[in-house]
């Protein structure tokens, strides 16, 4: 039951990922991709990991994407061919790839990996995460959110500046 | 506590100095920061107790899990050096009390880190810390020769620079290899270091070789690695010549003499003798092409560039004169070099020329300065009763009970030096006077304050060698018991 | 005895420091009495250590401090008195006290009057310390200085750069002869473990004669001797050391530099007697040396110049004493050599100065007259080096010759040639510079006088020497005692063969026949330029044959310039090139080179996002890889 | 639902690493075959997930919340990249008119 559930995500996600690449409209891009973060969620539950996947759709479906469709319809880019690089260019950067691919398989293949010890913990509910958020990752939580404030300031300074 | 208080003054001298203005002040504070840099250097002197290793011993650990420590300590070489460095400078802040700088006070402060670095690598006892003093003492003459240099400098001081940093990356590299063969935990001084050769396969033993004698044949320098000098002598300011032909210059011995000697065996003997041959090819090259030279710093270049071959072909012979030969000679070309880049400098400065053909008939002016010149040159042609004579003869005797022949021709260069130098001192001082050299007034009392204590050097360093040549003694023994 | 000893090589040192730091302060007249006065102290002293040597006492030591610690020696900076140096001394502060007091006149209106004694004295210091040390080393402190200050004095007018180039030359040669010295001093080091002449000396029996180890150290030795007493192949230098004032080439280039040779070799007799071939080497390069120089001396018109070969040829006989095993010869010549060749060049010096600094003989002539006592004086030392008896030079030289002919016919006969050679150029010399009309200017003619008491006093006193100098070491045959040899046998002991196997009657003929012929060209002499009045042909006369070769002294400065000057030149030129057109270019490739790599480098930046975004992935891959590998 | 977890825990961790593998590298064909800016982001987000996936999976299998905290610190540092990229991109939109990342090599003009 599990594992067709699994496959049947990994499936969907795989899908959807190689249609963002393969689709030339980036309103379609942008969609798979929303396609395939739904079925990463999915993952995220069946990892009983409840709290990070709904802030992965939150975050990412509901305002990464948001802004992406955001700057998407603002610049009105939609129309626009898409931009292709040379057939050579793309072969090169499929084989490479695929390159990539390989090498990590065998050397992911390779690795050893101890079995965990026996756990039935509910590490993923939002109560237990919470605990440790605020308590041991305190600090890089703080330092977070003043990330959050930079970055937004910055994003404002940039498209401010040649008002 | 005296070793580092020999390289604290002058650096803490010298970062005050760096906030200061005015020729007057910087000149003043300077020179008495040598002097007493120089009392403490007696002090030392006087203290120096032949039995022991090491002498003045100072011991902080820096990164001990590295076994990196900030270790300091003088043997008979090294105090012999730190000596020289301390009486040499003072002279040299002198000399150039005549000499309109363009920001003084930095340039003082320049020659003391200098002299800070200078000691810091004679004194250093660990690898790594003499790696740090040495690349050191680079900066400030680099920058002295930079920003006070003549035409053409920055080309020059340049290549100069990147010649040695090359020269001392091979170095670091072979401390950092003999480094990872010491036992554990690792180990970086210098006696640990030199433990370790013995240890490694001949093919090591033979690439740390050439990884050494490289970095020092670049510093010396040794044929044919000697390019960067005749033009960075000409091009530097006296003071800088002086720096680096009297003090730095040594460094390469030095290092020759620490490191590179302790190669045992098999190593020393199979790369030894090509070592010798450089050094004496470079013995003769640089003494013919000084003959031609028409011009005096260039001139003394190529003719250091010689002594220079001699003492390393010297240090290689590997016999107890020998080294006593290289280590007084060090002391000595220190001593007449600088004398010799005084010589240049005055005139220089007198006629705003060193093209020997537009000089002549000097003496005829001054005499006393003619004097000088005369005692200046026959220390460098190695007459007895001069310091020269004892560290050449020396040498030379260590040379011929490694091989006659090679002592042979080494000794050829006793012959071309004459050649030499009493053509440049012909040229120059006698003849009839030419129009550059017509209002050539004598030397001034401040000239004197340099130029009377460096004669008295030169002699009696020539008469009564003996308390120098037994302090360094000990250190020889100690050379020639890894040797053998 | 011992501070005695100290005080005689150190009172002409003080005297140079005083007048050399003062000489701009001091009086000449001060100068005058500090230098002559310590040299003659020195004389006293010098007198009193032999006169006690002479009553039987024995040699000093004294090591005044340790000089140079070595390895397998502690060279002292010590010295010896013995019967040698004894002798040694007398001649270098007596006939030095002499030419002091001359220049004393010679140099009054020179306005380098106290540099010029200062570099005397300090000659004087080094020259005795030549003769006293008691090791090679300390021999060499002499040998170096008293080169240096032959330097300084030929050069002493040094505006003129001939002089320099002269000065510069002597000290040069010297220093290709030190090089051999040195080598010789190290091989001796080595194998003895000191440079003490006694230790060295007395280990000697360890070896056979002809042992190769002393052969080839007494020859590098002797190359030392050839640079300092000028012989062949190094001997040029002295004729055109005669740029120096002439009291400088009396005392430096006749009396006592230029013989340290002899006494080095004679200080060595015990090693050079075990090596035959060295001998026999020196034998040939002395009679060279004496016939060749008297060859050209034949020919030379410059009164200097031909005393200076007369000097190298006579440098030669006692050469030819030594490689004969005539050390106490060798010495005696040298001896009465310093007398009369001390005379000729200060009664030389006495002429020039009459003349204004004429130094041509083509142009004097007649001087008898005009300047009676330099002419007498100067006639005392031409017989005294022409051999006639009983003036000095004959019982000197014809000891040396006696010990040749024992040892080598041809180079007896040859000896002889050379000493008949000698009498006529001596006689040539005289008879034109003295006889005959004048034949300078009417100005010089005017100015003619006779030199001042302080010039004529050494002079005279010189002459007498010159003439009962060889009573010294009258031989048995004449009935004599052979004093002199009596005397040194404690330092040649019966390493010398004192008493060549000849009866007397074959020694009196050897005698007359150098008497006669010496007469013989003499005879010639005054027949040719005398009764013929021939004077020598000028400058740019056409000559042809023997005489042109003899005339350019066998053209052998040229021969030098071009087969060593010019090349070490042209090396220099050559050399320099390579440093900076190869060596140096070399280096500035590598600069080079990096910097075309960084041009090419550089490209490869392109600012292709997409193709760095490759690079990268594929270098990750590659890293990835790599690490699989290991 | 707990059981289902449980079951769900027995999923080989190598499948993760094989799953989150292949969605990496499709990843990052898409950043090196597009020229368009903003779908090269997409890629990257994708990246970035398959990561964020895999670490979760490891924390989950490792039985630590750790990995967990830290996804949603990449999550955190992801959104904030993703605002500054976006606006650098509008930024670069207004000046060229377009959103070619080839056009991007005249920065070094």
């Amino acid at each position: 039951m599990e594992k067709y559930i699994f496959f049947g995500l990994s499936g969907l996600a795989i899908f959807s990922a190689i249609m963002v690449l393969v689709s030339n409209k980036p309103i379609h891009n942008l969609l798979y991709l929303i396609l395939c973060f739904m079925a990463i969620a999915g993952h995220y539950l069946l990892l009983n990991a409840q709290f990070l996947a709904v802030v992965h759709i939150i975050v990412y479906a509901g305002a990464i994407m948001v802004l992406f469709l955001f700057t998407l319809m603002m610049l009105n880019l939609n129309l626009k061919l898409e931009l292709n690089k040379s057939l050579m260019a793309r072969i090169v950067a499929f084989v490479s790839g695929l390159l990539l691919l390989v090498t990590l398989v065998i050397i992911l293949n390779g690795l050893v990996i101890p079995t965990p010890k026996t756990a039935t913990t509910q590490i993923g509910m939002t109560r237990d995460l919470g605990q440790v958020l605020f308590s041991e990752y305190m600090v890089p939580f703080e330092a977070a959110s003043i990330l959050f404030l930079s970055a937004m300031v910055g994003a404002v300074m940039m498209v401010n500046k040649n008002k | 506590m005296l070793t580092i208080s020999l390289i604290l003054l002058p650096l803490i001298v010298s970062v005050l100095l760096f906030f200061m203005k005015g020729q007057k002040a910087s000149q003043q504070i300077a020179l008495l920061a040598t002097l007493a840099e120089l009392a403490i250097a007696l002090i030392a002197f006087t203290g120096f107790d032949k039995s022991l290793a090491v002498n003045y011993p100072l011991l902080i650990d820096w990164l001990p899990k590295m076994g990196f420590s900030f270790s300091l300590g003088m043997d008979g070489i090294s105090l012999l050096l730190v000596m020289l460095t301390a009486v040499l400078t003072p002279f040299i802040i002198l000399s150039t009390f005549n000499r309109e700088n363009k920001l003084p006070a930095s340039f003082y402060a320049l020659v003391l880190m200098m002299q800070a670095a200078l000691v810091g690598v004679f004194t250093s006892q660990d690898g790594l810390l003499f790696y740090v003093f040495w690349e050191l003492a680079l900066i400030p003459i680099y920058f002295i020769c930079g920003l006070w240099g003549g035409e053409n400098k920055v080309q020059i001081t340049l290549k100069f620079f990147i010649y040695t940093m090359v020269g001392s990356l091979f170095m670091l590299a072979a401390l950092i290899w003999l480094y990872t063969k010491t036992p554990a935990p690792h180990q970086f001084g210098i006696k640990n270091l030199l433990l370790v050769i013995p240890t490694l396969s001949p093919v090591e033993q033979a690439w740390l070789f050439a990884a050494f004698v490289l970095a020092f044949a670049i510093k010396m320098p040794l044929f044919p690695f000697h390019s960067w000098q005749p033009d960075t002598y000409t091009v530097a300011p006296p003071a800088g010549s002086m720096l680096l032909a009297g003090i730095m210059l040594k460094m390469g011995i030095y290092g020759l003499l620490r490191f590179v000697l302790p190669f045992r065996g098999n190593t020393l003997s199979t790369y030894g003798p090509v070592v010798i041959v450089l050094a004496l090819i470079g013995l003769i090259y640089g003494s013919i092409i000084a003959i031609k030279q028409q011009e005096i710093k260039r001139l003394i270049a190529y003719s250091s560039f010689a002594h220079v071959g001699l003492m390393a072909a010297a240090a290689f012979a590997l016999t107890r004169d020998a080294l006593a030969g290289t280590i007084f000679q060090m002391l000595s070309h220190g001593v007449n070099i600088v004398a010799l880049f005084f010589v240049a400098d005055i005139i220089q400065r007198r006629t705003n020329t060193t093209q020997i053909s537009e000089l002549g008939g000097i003496a005829k002016q001054a005499p006393r300065f003619a004097v000088f010149f005369m005692i200046a040159m026959l220390g460098s042609v190695a007459l007895p009763l001069t310091n020269g004579f004892i560290g050449e003869f020396l040498m030379l005797v260590g040379l011929a009970q490694y091989s006659m022949a090679v002592a042979a021709v080494a000794g050829i260069s006793i012959i071309l030096g004459a050649v030499y130098m009493f053509w440049l001192y012909q040229r120059t001082m006698y003849g009839e006077t030419k129009p550059a050299s017509e209002s050539f007034t004598d030397l001034t009392s401040t000239e004197m304050l340099v130029a009377v204590p460096l004669i008295i050097l030169i002699v009696v360093m020539g008469v009564y060698p003996k308390p120098l040549l037994e302090i360094a003694q000990p250190a020889i023994t100690e050379i020639l018991k890894y040797i053998h | 005895m011992k501070t005695l000893t100290a005080l005689v090589p150190l009172l002409p040192f003080i005297s140079f420091l005083v007048i050399g730091l003062f000489f701009k302060r001091i009086p000449k007249l001060l100068t005058s009495v500090l230098a002559c006065g310590t040299v003659l102290i020195s004389f006293i002293f010098s007198i009193i250590l032999f006169v006690d040597l002479k009553n039987g006492g024995t040699a000093t030591n004294v090591t005044l401090f340790d000089w140079l610690p070595s390895a397998n020696a502690n060279i002292g900076f010590s010295l010896v008195v013995d019967q040698l140096s004894s002798l040694m001394l007398l001649v270098v502060t007596g006939v030095g006290f002499l030419i002091h007091v001359y220049s004393i006149g010679y140099m009054h209106d020179d306005e380098g009057f106290n540099r010029f004694f200062s570099y005397l004295n300090l000659f004087v210091f080094s020259m005795l310390i030549l003769v006293m040390g008691s090791n090679y080393l300390m021999m060499f402190i002499g040998w170096e200085g008293v080169g240096l200050c032959s330097y300084l004095l030929i050069g002493f007018w040094f505006k003129n750069q001939d002089y320099n180039n002269a000065a510069k030359k002597a000290f040069i040669m010297n220093r290709i002869g030190d090089l051999g010295f040195l080598l010789g001093m190290f091989m001796l080091y080595i194998q003895f473990k000191s440079l003490d002449f006694n230790t060295i000396f007395s280990q000697t029996g360890q070896f056979q004669t002809g042992d190769t180890f002393i052969t080839i150290a007494t020859l590098l030795l002797f190359v030392g001797a050839i640079g300092k007493s000028a012989q062949i192949p190094l001997f040029t230098w002295l004729p055109d050391a005669m740029a120096g004032p002439t009291p400088v080439s009396a005392l430096i280039h006749a009396a006592t530099m230029v013989t340290a040779g002899i006494y080095m070799v004679a200080r060595s007799h015990a090693l050079y007697i075990l090596a035959p071939t060295t001998l026999l080497i020196i034998s040939l390069i002395g009679i060279a040396t004496a016939i060749v120089a008297a060859t050209i001396a034949i020919y030379q018109n410059d009164i200097k110049k031909v005393l200076a070969y007369s000097t190298v040829s006579q440098l030669g006989y006692m050469f030819i004493g030594l490689g004969a095993g005539a050390f106490t010869g060798a010495m005696f010549h040298l001896t009465t050599h310093a007398f009369f060749k001390a005379l000729l060049f200060l009664a030389a010096g006495s002429v020039i100065h009459a003349l204004g600094g004429e130094q041509d003989i083509r142009k004097m002539g007649g001087l008898k007259k005009k300047i009676p006592i330099t002419w007498l004086v100067f006639l005392m030392g031409t017989i005294a080096i022409s051999g006639i008896p009983p003036f000095s030079g004959f019982f000197s030289k014809d000891e040396i010759l006696l010990h040749v002919y024992v040892q080598n016919k041809i180079i007896w006969a040859l000896g002889i040639l050379g000493s008949m050679m000698t009498a006529f150029y001596m006689f040539r010399l005289l008879f034109l510079t003295f006889f005959g009309s004048f034949r300078g200017t009417e100005d010089q003619k005017h100015h003619l006088h006779e030199s001042p008491a302080v010039m004529t006093v050494p002079l005279i006193i010189l002459a007498i020497l010159s003439v009962i100098g060889g009573f010294i070491n009258i031989p048995a045959v004449f009935g004599g005692a052979s004093s002199l040899n009596n005397f040194l046998s404690p330092v040649f002991g019966t390493t010398q063969t004192s008493a060549p196997e000849v009866s007397h009657g074959t020694e009196l003929g050897l005698m007359a026949i150098a008497v006669v012929g010496a007469l013989a060209l003499i005879a010639f002499a005054w027949a040719r330029f005398v009764k013929a009045n021939r004077i020598p042909a000028g400058e740019e006369t056409q000559r042809y044959g023997l005489e042109n070769i003899l005339y350019h002294k066998y053209y052998i400065d040229e021969i030098y310039n071009l087969l060593i000057e010019k090349p070490i030149l042209f090396l220099s030129s050559l050399l320099h090139k390579i440093d900076v057109f190869v060596i140096d270019r070399i280096v500035n490739e590598f600069g080079s080179v990096t910097v075309w790599l960084g041009a090419r480098a550089r490209l490869v930046q392109t600012g292709n996002i997409g193709f760095y975004l490759v690079a990268m992935v594929l270098s990750i891959v590659a890293f990835l890889v790599f690490g699989l590998m290991i | 639902m707990n059981e289902v977890i449980q079951g769900l825990k027995l999923m080989p961790i190598d499948y993760y690493i094989a799953f989150c593998s292949i969605l990496f590298v499709i990843g990052v064909i898409g950043v090196l075959i597009k020229r368009n800016a903003l779908v090269i982001f997409m890629s990257v987000e994708l990246m970035l997930n398959s990561i964020n996936l895999l670490i979760a999976a490891f924390s989950v299998y490792w039985n630590s919340a750790s990995g967990q905290i830290l996804v949603i610190f990449v999550m955190v540092v992801a959104a904030a990249e993703v605002a500054v990229g976006l606006s650098i991109l509008v930024v670069t939109y207004q000046n060229t008119q377009s959103i070619d990342m080839n056009l991007l090599k005249r920065l070094k003009e």
